[in-house]
């Protein structure tokens, strides 16, 4: 059945993982960055597709907005320019290919074999359930672990901090 | 695309998972291993909420899975750039297999 | 419990007293304690034999056995037990006779020989030690009861041959001695086992009758059970018999008894010529009825072993020049023929002459074997040597040595009307009557006797006449030494007028003493045909027996170094067993079986180091491993479900 | 009777000790525990006299506590002959030992401690009627005498003490297989670790098959089965005195215990299949560790492989299971117990003063050592069974008992067996001539002293014990047999067709 | 408002180190220069006092509509993983004293602590996966507390890689079971799971996730690493908190919510179990490191620990819990000795330890202890604990497996052995000095010894444990 939702995400998909597999192999980093980025354009280019605007948007805010500025902030810091990155090792090259389709396989003959029945309830992807949900205390809701997320982004701040900041002149 | 085969979907996250776990294995700059990561942790989040959408939609458990994720990440990733910049100060380097004095 | 208790108990008593205080605080009485207590002893002996003999021994004139002092010692079973105590027949009364009249002694000699001795005290409770354990050998109620005693006469024949410890040659002699015992001893608990197991005791009294009663199931199974075509009775006797002949040094075990020598001269007097050396003959003689009657093959190779053992030894004695030597040698000699008389013998009335013959030869030769070893001692006290050759002309010097030497040479030849002719002559004519060959070659003995011991008389008191001028400066020796010589030498002269058959005999029944003159004529006439070529050769100094050494050649030699004997022994143990068992087990110990623990250890080492590799220190390889981990562990869990 | 205090009293002992600077102190300390041990040991020997005349029960001052309630693991103690006589010669090696290390200077308090700590340890063992204290108590004693070794001996100590360790673990990690064997399989309905209930009940003879090897072997490496028994050489031989002789006198008589208490005792059938086993197996061990004696020089590495031999006695008599050589083997681990205590004092008396313990090197020296030249001699006659001391009614116990086997196999085991006493022989007599007799070899062993009052107090002790033993044998003789008896009656069962 | 009450009663443990946190963070806002040694008192006194609130009765409870579940044997595993914190933070006062970011340390041990917790008492996938995270991101930011360190960043940062990475094998696992079975809440997965290959894929993906944590072979190639490079006191929450939390967990999951795949793992946990005993001691027996060295022994210990819990039974799981409880004081005390050595002579290697017997003989015999401990050598707990495991593990009759493990211990002795005889039999050219080890280590020490000597004796605690289990 071929139509245009089903169209888009093939090419959606052809184009994330093009990306991602770019990102991994390319041995220039500030390269590697920017597919990683595409890539995860693209993931959140499916959650489009699939109708979920939020989460598309959290994936664009945090990972593109976030993370990956991060990381390109920690290539300027750590990159001398124009180096290329050095070159795996053959054998472990090879190895992890060999694992990596083992993988895959391994994990495809299950998926395929099993018999997925897509459920008739439609799926309801309102921002506002979601909000409710998000802070409610009831058992469909998340707001213990909302609040643990929170502790947690509290204690990975204290140990960035703790752990990049610089030595104070006295204490060097 | 609701009428794109589920089993395409997920196809499509575990390639993502095992493309990352490649990367994961084969670069040896922390940053890039860090990259790697993420992407396996996007793929995940795809399943989750392919999973949800299309198998579970009477919940929202993969959906907030998704969403936490995706905080957990941005905590695992700034607290892993502290550490390869921590690392990067005392070994001049990040390259993965420079800092093994660690062994045996 | 009576008063025969202390026969036991006084040597013991002195053993303990003399042994735990001799050293610090009766040095010099221990000496008198021990001579006290054994003459206690002997006079409680004399009392027991007179009630025994002439009071209630005999019951409807047979002597029987009583048993005064019996109580279980270690009980195996309900019905197998270790019972200590006390029997008393005739030829136990004899021998406590025979021990205590000899320790008696040998105790009083060695007041004088001993003295001034470090160890004098250590001596003495040896001596009581020893004393205390050949009576309890002979009075044993159970066979487990005499090899305990055999043991410990074993011990203390050890303790005092190894008296001089700081000789090596003394050391030496009592390991061997100890050792060549020890191994007997093996076949005599093996042939207790045997015996006991049968027989469903210990006991000599259950065991002799359910032996000698055809008709009993024990008998029954004992021969029908066989083991290498020889029943289990035959094993069992045989087996004893080794033991035996272990301790009265019977060929091949004899090696250890001319080594033995080296313990002080009284020492080899009591041990080794009268009493412990016997223990052979009279272990055979307790189990006599078993082997006459149950099992006469193993009686046979008794008497076999007996008469080649007095032949061989009478032999070798001729050619040693080491006086105590020759007189072990004529020890091994004289026993043999004991052991030849028991083998001989039959059970019962006239044909059980051998068994009076042996036990009445055990009696006069106790005597005057033990005679001669104290006058032997006398003269190594007096020229401080024991070869021949250093010694000659000793007849005016010690003129009281040596008419006792002389009288104990002729009791030994079978001089009449000496001790030992009677015996002798009762054996002879047992042997007369049993088996031709055996008779032949014990005459051709008895006259080798005669010969190497008045070899043995001419050479130490007469031969070198220039020798006696040099020494005068001391006596022959004290009163204490003297006075057993004495004693012994009047015993020597009246002990075989005793009617031994009138109290010893197979069966506990009276049996005639007689003389046949006619059939003594040809042993007295071959005794002093030795006595003359001794007298030919020995009597003045001259190179005759050099001559006669040197026409012999490699049969001199061969015979002079006892048929190489002792060095076969000791290429079976040095070279044998200490090369190809000893050794080797204790470097397939070290190098095999501790090396191949130690080798667990080690490669667990290796190993460990080998895999090391695996922990890289790279955190990539070990997220391979992660993932190959994960892909295992999924494989295995799905494979395990039947999935894939 | 509390036996309880059996355990009480050193373990007290040991906390008093923590407390005390003194050397001086300690000793006096240690010393008077262990005389406390010994006056109630004989006190509990004399309780039982009175006790089991009047008392039909297998165990005589039982007490039962629920330890572990869940696991059904409880405190079970009680006594019967054979335990009561291995407490008696625990109490007195343990007073001997501590006599002997009267002149321990080398950390000292910790010495002591061990040492007292060890003796918990056997008593422990000797009272538990559950296999998981008598497990417990069993490796309570591996690691003090690791230490005894490894800090207060000499040679290649730590090698030695490394590989004692390890071996005993090793044997204790296979008691524990077989314990836990015997737990799920003793019963379908309840779990147990307790040594009686578990008697009496018929453990299927598969499980018996699979689990009672490891039981006896387990038990086994403690008392030197063959091949596991070179820990014993380099074990004994690199000791301090008080732990060679706590390691020949008591260690490897736990070992005998357990085969005997545990292993046989719970799967007679299983012991009966496999007798011909242990019977060669314990044979090899005699002779093979009485030759093995022969090339030794040193003279701890002597009596350490004699003990292999002497312990064979020990196995052999248990393999043979009969009656009478069941109560040789424990006769034969009394007087090993108490005949190598005095052994390894009097090496220890030698070496303290000669510093040497080769017999090339020693020579004469019970001209300058009368007291311990004699104890040597007296040791090495009861290891070669002389009568009137203790080796000779052990091992002719086992003999007789043996005996009584008429198959072929254990007739040659028996005979072979018996061989070895002229082995024996030969290597004690080697030993005593070459060390006390003949010339004294240095001259600086010429003014060596004899001993001391706690070597006399030490020495007389285990000589009492082995005179006893040895002359009068009935008096153990009758302490022990009903209790073997008992061990029997779960012997016979498979004869009476169950 | 007895709601509310209920609410703060039943999260009583997250809510004081939530307090406690707090309270610090307000205080170091406020602070004035106070020196190290006054946090680290505060600190103490404050952990007392939360360790004092653990045992507060009223156990049982659900909140958050099954979010949240409060269980005996949770709360119980909680005061015991507070304890041993506040055990830490004693032997482990010297290194903090000199630490620089003191506060921050606290900051990040309580919140990994509160990520235990949580992750103990978690109803459904979303919070057990939160929970691992937050017990484990802190982690590796302590890892790399000694700044100066080249190690410790390098164990840093393999900490936080190799995790990341096995929490999104464990998310795919998680994702795949949410697939097959549409749930996340614990009580409904125990309820549909069965043998489906998803739900296979699903259970394997997130137990492999676990034993990752737990380090058993093949996953702990990290841990000696880690162990090795981070700061002492850091190896000790790692090696005793961490491990123990994760025990519990693991041990709940297993006989819990995947009770009805009790076949498939036992027969995981069978060979894994094995290869872990083995792997960690023969890879222990050649480290010179005394960290690393533990850090593999750490590895045999959970080996055991799995041989316990394959026994499926209420036996395995509170012999499990026991052993942790016995693991936890042997552990804190050998690495409190080795920290005080390391302190003083600033080497982690066994040769420091040589000659401590005369030095330091409280040292010398506390690490003793706590090694025959862990070499399950009687009186000391480890005996009991080890024999415990391994006759749970025999419950399921399978010879071989105990066999082997016994076997081990053999192997084990024989490096522990290695240190004893380092510390009394050996002398060291450069004799120690007399170490003053400070009150509070030795209040910890003096804790940590009568916890070995007396866990083993007292019956009650496992029939305690057991009752607690039973509710499981």
């Amino acid at each position: 059945m071929i139509n245009s939702g089903n169209i888009a995400f093939y090419l959606v998909s052809t184009f994330l993982l093009t990306f991602g597999l770019m990102a991994v192999t390319t041995r220039k980093i500030f390269r590697a960055a920017i597919w990683l980025l595409f890539s995860l354009i693209g993931v959140a280019s499916l959650y489009f597709l699939m109708d979920l605007q939020f989460l598309a948007a959290v994936q664009i805010i945090v990972y593109i907005g976030g993370i990956v500025v991060l990381i390109i902030f920690s290539i300027f810091l750590t990159q001398h320019s124009g180096e290329d990155l050095p070159k795996a090792l053959v054998s472990r090259k090879i190895i992890s290919m060999v694992m990596c389709v083992l993988g895959l396989g391994l994990i495809g003959k299950v998926l395929v074999e099993n018999k997925f029945e897509a459920s008739k309830v439609v799926f309801d992807s309102e921002l506002k359930t979601i909000g409710n949900k998000m802070l409610s205390i009831g058992p469909d809701g998340y707001a213990l672990q909302f609040e643990l997320v929170s502790i947690l982004l509290l204690a990975a701040m204290i140990g960035c901090i703790v752990i990049a900041l610089k030595k104070s002149p006295e204490q060097s | 695309m609701n009428n794109v085969p589920l089993i395409h979907i997920l196809f499509v996250s575990t390639a993502l998972f095992f493309i990352g776990v490649y990367g994961f294995f084969t670069r040896r700059n922390l940053i890039t291993m860090l990259m790697s990561v993420e992407l396996i942790l996007n793929s995940v989040n795809i399943n989750f909420v392919a999973f949800n959408k299309y198998l579970h939609p009477e919940n929202h458990d993969g959906l907030f899975f998704s969403f936490f994720i995706i905080a957990i990440a941005a905590a695992e990733a700034a607290v892993a750039i502290a550490i390869i910049i921590n690392l990067y100060r005392s070994h001049r380097s990040i390259d993965v297999e420079d800092a093994n004095e660690l062994k045996l | 419990m009576t008063i025969l208790v202390l026969i036991l108990l006084l040597p013991f008593l002195s053993f303990v007293v003399s042994g735990i205080w001799g050293r610090s605080h009766l040095k010099n009485l221990s000496g008198s304690i021990g001579t006290t207590s054994i003459f206690a002893a002997f006079i409680i002996s004399c009392q027991t034999a007179y009630q025994y003999f002439f009071i209630d021994g005999m019951i409807a004139g047979k002597y029987v056995a009583q048993f005064p002092v019996n109580f279980h010692w270690l009980q195996f079973t309900p019905d197998l037990s270790i019972n200590i105590g006390m029997m008393i027949d005739p030829i136990s009364v004899m021998m406590l006779l025979v021990v205590t009249f000899i320790s008696l002694m040998v105790h009083i000699y060695s007041l004088g020989y001993m003295k001034g001795e470090e160890r004098y005290a250590t001596y003495y409770s040896f001596l009581s030690l020893f004393t205390f354990s050949m009576l309890g050998l002979v009075v044993a109620t159970n066979i487990f009861q005499t090899y305990i005693f055999w043991e410990l006469v074993g011990v203390s024949s050890f303790l005092l041959i190894g008296f001089y410890y700081n000789k090596p040659s003394a050391v030496a002699a009592s390991k061997k001695a100890f050792i060549v015992t020890r191994f007997a001893d093996l076949g005599f608990l093996a042939g207790i086992l045997i015996l006991s197991y049968y027989s469903g005791s210990l006991d000599f009294k259950e065991i002799i009758s359910r032996y000698t009663d055809l008709s009993s199931p024990h008998l029954q199974s004992a021969i029908t059970a066989s083991f290498m075509g020889a029943s289990a009775l035959t094993w069992g006797l045989v087996l004893v018999f080794v033991g035996g002949a272990g301790k009265s040094a019977m060929f091949p075990l004899h090696v250890w008894l001319p080594d033995a020598m080296e313990g002080p001269t009284p020492v080899s007097a009591l041990i080794h010529a009268a009493t412990m050396v016997v223990a052979g003959v009279f272990l055979v003689a307790r189990l006599f009825p078993i082997f006459a009657i149950s099992c006469p093959a193993a009686l046979h190779l008794v008497a076999v072993v007996g008469i080649f053992s007095s032949a061989f030894a009478a032999l070798i004695a001729c050619t040693q020049t080491d006086i105590k030597r020759v007189l072990a040698y004529s020890t091994m000699s004289q026993i043999g023929f004991m052991m030849f008389a028991l083998g001989v013998s039959k059970y019962g009335s006239e044909s059980g002459l051998g068994y009076m013959a042996s036990m009445f030869h055990l009696f006069t030769h106790a005597i005057f074997k033990a005679l001669l070893f104290l006058c032997a001692g006398s003269v190594i006290h007096f020229v401080h040597s024991n070869e021949m050759k250093d010694m000659g002309g000793l007849n005016k010097l010690m003129p009281i040595t040596h008419l006792a030497f002389l009288l104990g040479c002729l009791a030994i030849a079978g001089i009449p009307p000496f001790a030992g002719f009677f015996s002798k002559e009762e054996i002879l004519t047992a042997a007369f009557e049993h088996d031709k060959l055996i008779y032949y070659v014990a005459i051709i003995t008895a006259g080798l006797t005669s010969f190497y011991m008045f070899r043995l008389f001419f050479s130490i008191f007469y031969s070198k006449k220039s020798f006696s001028e040099k020494i005068n400066h001391h006596s022959e020796g004290t009163f204490t030494m003297l006075l057993p010589q004495i004693i012994l030498a009047i015993g020597s002269i009246l002990a075989g007028f005793i009617p031994f058959g009138n109290y010893i005999s197979s069966d506990g029944w009276v049996l005639e003493n007689h003389i046949d003159w006619n059939f003594s004529i040809l042993p007295i006439s071959l005794s002093s045909i030795g006595i003359l070529i001794a007298g030919f050769f020995f009597y003045k100094k001259s190179d005759r027996p050099e001559n006669i050494s040197l026409q012999l050649g490699a049969l001199y030699s061969l015979v002079k170094n006892k048929l190489y004997i002792d060095e076969v022994y000791e290429f079976v143990t040095k070279k044998l067993i200490f090369r190809f068992i000893a050794r080797p087990a204790a470097w397939i110990d070290r190098n095999l079986i501790d090396g191949s623990i130690n080798t667990i250890g080690k490669a667990t080492q290796v190993f460990s180091l080998t895999t090391s590799l695996w922990q890289s220190g790279k955190v990539q390889a070990y997220s391979i491993w992660f993932l190959v981990g994960t892909l295992g562990v999924l494989l295995m869990s799905l494979h395990f479900l039947q999935i894939i | 009777m509390n036996l309880n205090l059996l355990i009480i009293f050193p373990l007290l002992t040991c906390l008093i000790l923590l407390f005390v600077k003194d050397n001086k102190t300690i000793k006096s300390i240690a010393l008077g525990g262990a005389v406390l041990q010994l006056i109630f040991s004989i006190l509990l020997f004399v309780q039982y006299r009175i006790q089991i005349a009047h008392s039909s029960s297998k165990m005589i001052f039982e007490s039962n506590t629920t330890w572990f309630s869940t696991l059904n693991i409880n405190y079970h103690i009680g006594v019967d002959g054979i335990s009561v006589a291995m407490i008696l010669l625990t109490a007195f090696v343990v007073l001997a030992g501590v006599l002997v290390s009267w002149k321990v200077e080398k950390m000292t308090k910790e010495f002591f401690f061990l040492l007292t700590l060890l003796s918990a340890g056997a008593y422990g063992f000797f009272i538990s009627l559950d296999l998981f204290s008598m497990f417990f108590f069993l490796e309570v004693a591996v690691i003090p005498k690791y230490l005894l070794i490894g800090i207060w001996g000499s040679g290649k100590k730590e090698y030695s003490a490394n590989k004692l360790a390890l071996m005993l673990m090793g044997g204790s990690a296979l008691v524990l297989v077989g314990i836990l064997g015997l737990y799920y399989y003793s019963s379908s309905k309840v779990y147990g670790f307790d040594l009686m209930s578990l008697s009496t009940q018929m453990i299927p003879l598969d499980k018996q098959l699979i689990y009672f090897p490891f039981l006896f072997v387990g038990f086994g490496v403690f008392t030197a089965i063959f091949p596991f028994h070179t820990w014993v050489p380099d074990g004994h031989s690199s000791a301090p005195t008080a732990a060679s002789m706590f390691l020949a006198g008591i260690s490897m008589k736990l070992g005998g215990y357990g085969c005997l208490r545990v292993a046989t005792f719970i799967m007679p059938e299983a012991a009966h299949y496999y007798s011909p086993y242990i019977v060669i197996l314990s044979t090899i061990a005699i002779l093979y560790g009485a030759f093995a004696t022969m090339m030794q020089k040193d003279l701890k590495y002597m009596n350490a492989y004699s003990s292999v031999s002497h312990c064979g006695f020990v196995l052999l008599g248990i393999g043979m299971l009969t009656p009478a050589s069941i109560n040789g083997a424990v006769l034969q681990m009394i007087s090993h117990g108490l005949m190598t205590a005095l052994f390894f004092a009097a090496i220890g008396m030698i070496y303290e003063r000669a510093h040497t313990r080769n017999v090339n090197e020693l020579g004469g020296l019970l001209k300058v050592m009368p007291f311990i030249g004699t104890i040597f001699i007296l040791a090495g006659l009861c290891s070669l069974g002389l009568p009137g001391l203790s080796g000779f009614v052990a091992e002719m116990t086992v003999f007789i008992g043996s005996w009584a086997r008429p198959e072929k196999l254990y007739r040659i085991a028996t005979i072979l067996s018996c061989a070895s006493i002229v082995v024996t022989a030969v290597y004690i007599l080697r030993a005593t001539g070459s060390t006390l007799m003949g010339p004294i070899k240095n001259n600086s062993f010429s003014s060596l002293s004899d001993a001391k009052w706690n070597e006399n107090f030490a020495s007389v002790l285990l000589l009492a014990g082995i005179l006893i033993l040895g002359m009068a044998p009935f008096v153990v003789n009758d302490l022990i047999a009903p209790a073997t008896n008992n061990i029997m009656l779960n012997i016979l069962r498979i004869s009476n067709g169950i | 408002m007895t709601e509310a009450l209920n609410y703060i009663f039943l999260l009583r443990s997250e809510v004081m180190l939530i307090l406690i946190m707090v309270v610090l963070l307000i205080m170091k806002v406020a602070d004035n220069g106070k020196s190290n040694g006054f946090w680290v008192g505060a600190i103490n006194s404050m952990l007392i006092v939360n360790c004092i609130v653990g045992w507060l009765p009223l156990q049982e409870g659900i909140l958050f509509g099954g979010v949240y579940k409060s269980f005996a044997l949770g709360t119980f595993g909680k005061n015991i993983l507070n304890s041993g914190v506040l055990l830490i933070s004693l032997v482990s006062t010297q290194w903090l004293r000199n630490c620089r970011h003191v506060v921050e340390f606290y900051l990040l041990l309580l919140s990994s602590l509160l990520g235990m917790f949580f992750m103990i008492s978690s109803g459904n996938l979303l919070l057990f996966y939160l929970a691992l995270e937050l017990s484990t991101i802190p982690i590796a930011a302590l890892a790399n507390f000694s700044f100066e360190e080249r190690r410790s960043s390098e164990a840093a940062m393999k900490l936080i890689l190799s995790s990341a990475f096995a929490s999104s094998i464990l998310l795919m696992g998680i994702s795949f079971l949410y697939g097959a079975g549409g749930t996340i809440n614990f009580e409904i997965l125990t309820v549909i799971m069965n043998n489906s290959p998803l739900m296979i894929m699903g259970f394997v993906l997130i137990f492999v996730g676990i034993i990752f944590k737990l380090s058993v072979v093949p996953f702990h190639l990290w841990t000696a690493d880690v162990y090795e490079g981070s700061p002492i006191p850091v190896t000790i929450f790692l090696s005793v908190i961490s491990k123990g939390a994760m025990v519990f967990v693991f041990a709940f999951l297993l006989y819990h919510v995947f009770g009805a795949l009790s076949n498939s793992w036992y027969f995981l946990l069978y060979y894994l179990s094995m290869i872990t005993m083995l792997t960690g001691n023969i890879f222990a027996l050649r480290q010179n490191n005394l960290k690393r060295l533990l850090a593999f022994s750490s590895i045999t210990q959970v080996g055991y620990i799995l041989v316990g819990i394959s026994g499926s039974s209420v036996e395995g799981l509170s012999s499990a819990v026991y052993f942790v409880i016995v693991y936890l004081f042997s552990n804190i005390a050998a690495f409190g000795v080795i920290a005080q050595v390391a302190n003083k002579s600033g080497s982690e290697d066994i040769f420091a330890l040589r000659g401590l017997a005369k030095s330091n003989p409280f040292l010398a015999w506390t690490m003793a202890i706590a090694l025959f401990s862990l070499a399950g050598i009687p009186p000391t707990a480890g005996f009991f604990g080890k024999i415990f495991l391994l006759k749970a593990g025999a419950g399921k009759g399978d010879i071989f497996l105990i066999v082997f493990a016994s076997l081990n211990m053999i192997v084990a002795l024989a490096y522990y052995l290695r240190i004893i005889k380092a510390m009394f039999m050996e002398d060291s050219e450069t004799e120690l000095p007399k170490i003053s080890t400070g009150l509070s280590f030795q209040v910890a020490a003096y804790i940590c010894l009568a916890g070995i000597i007396l866990t083993g004796f007292s019956g009650w605690l496992l029939t305690y444990i057991g009752e607690l289990g039973l509710g499981l």
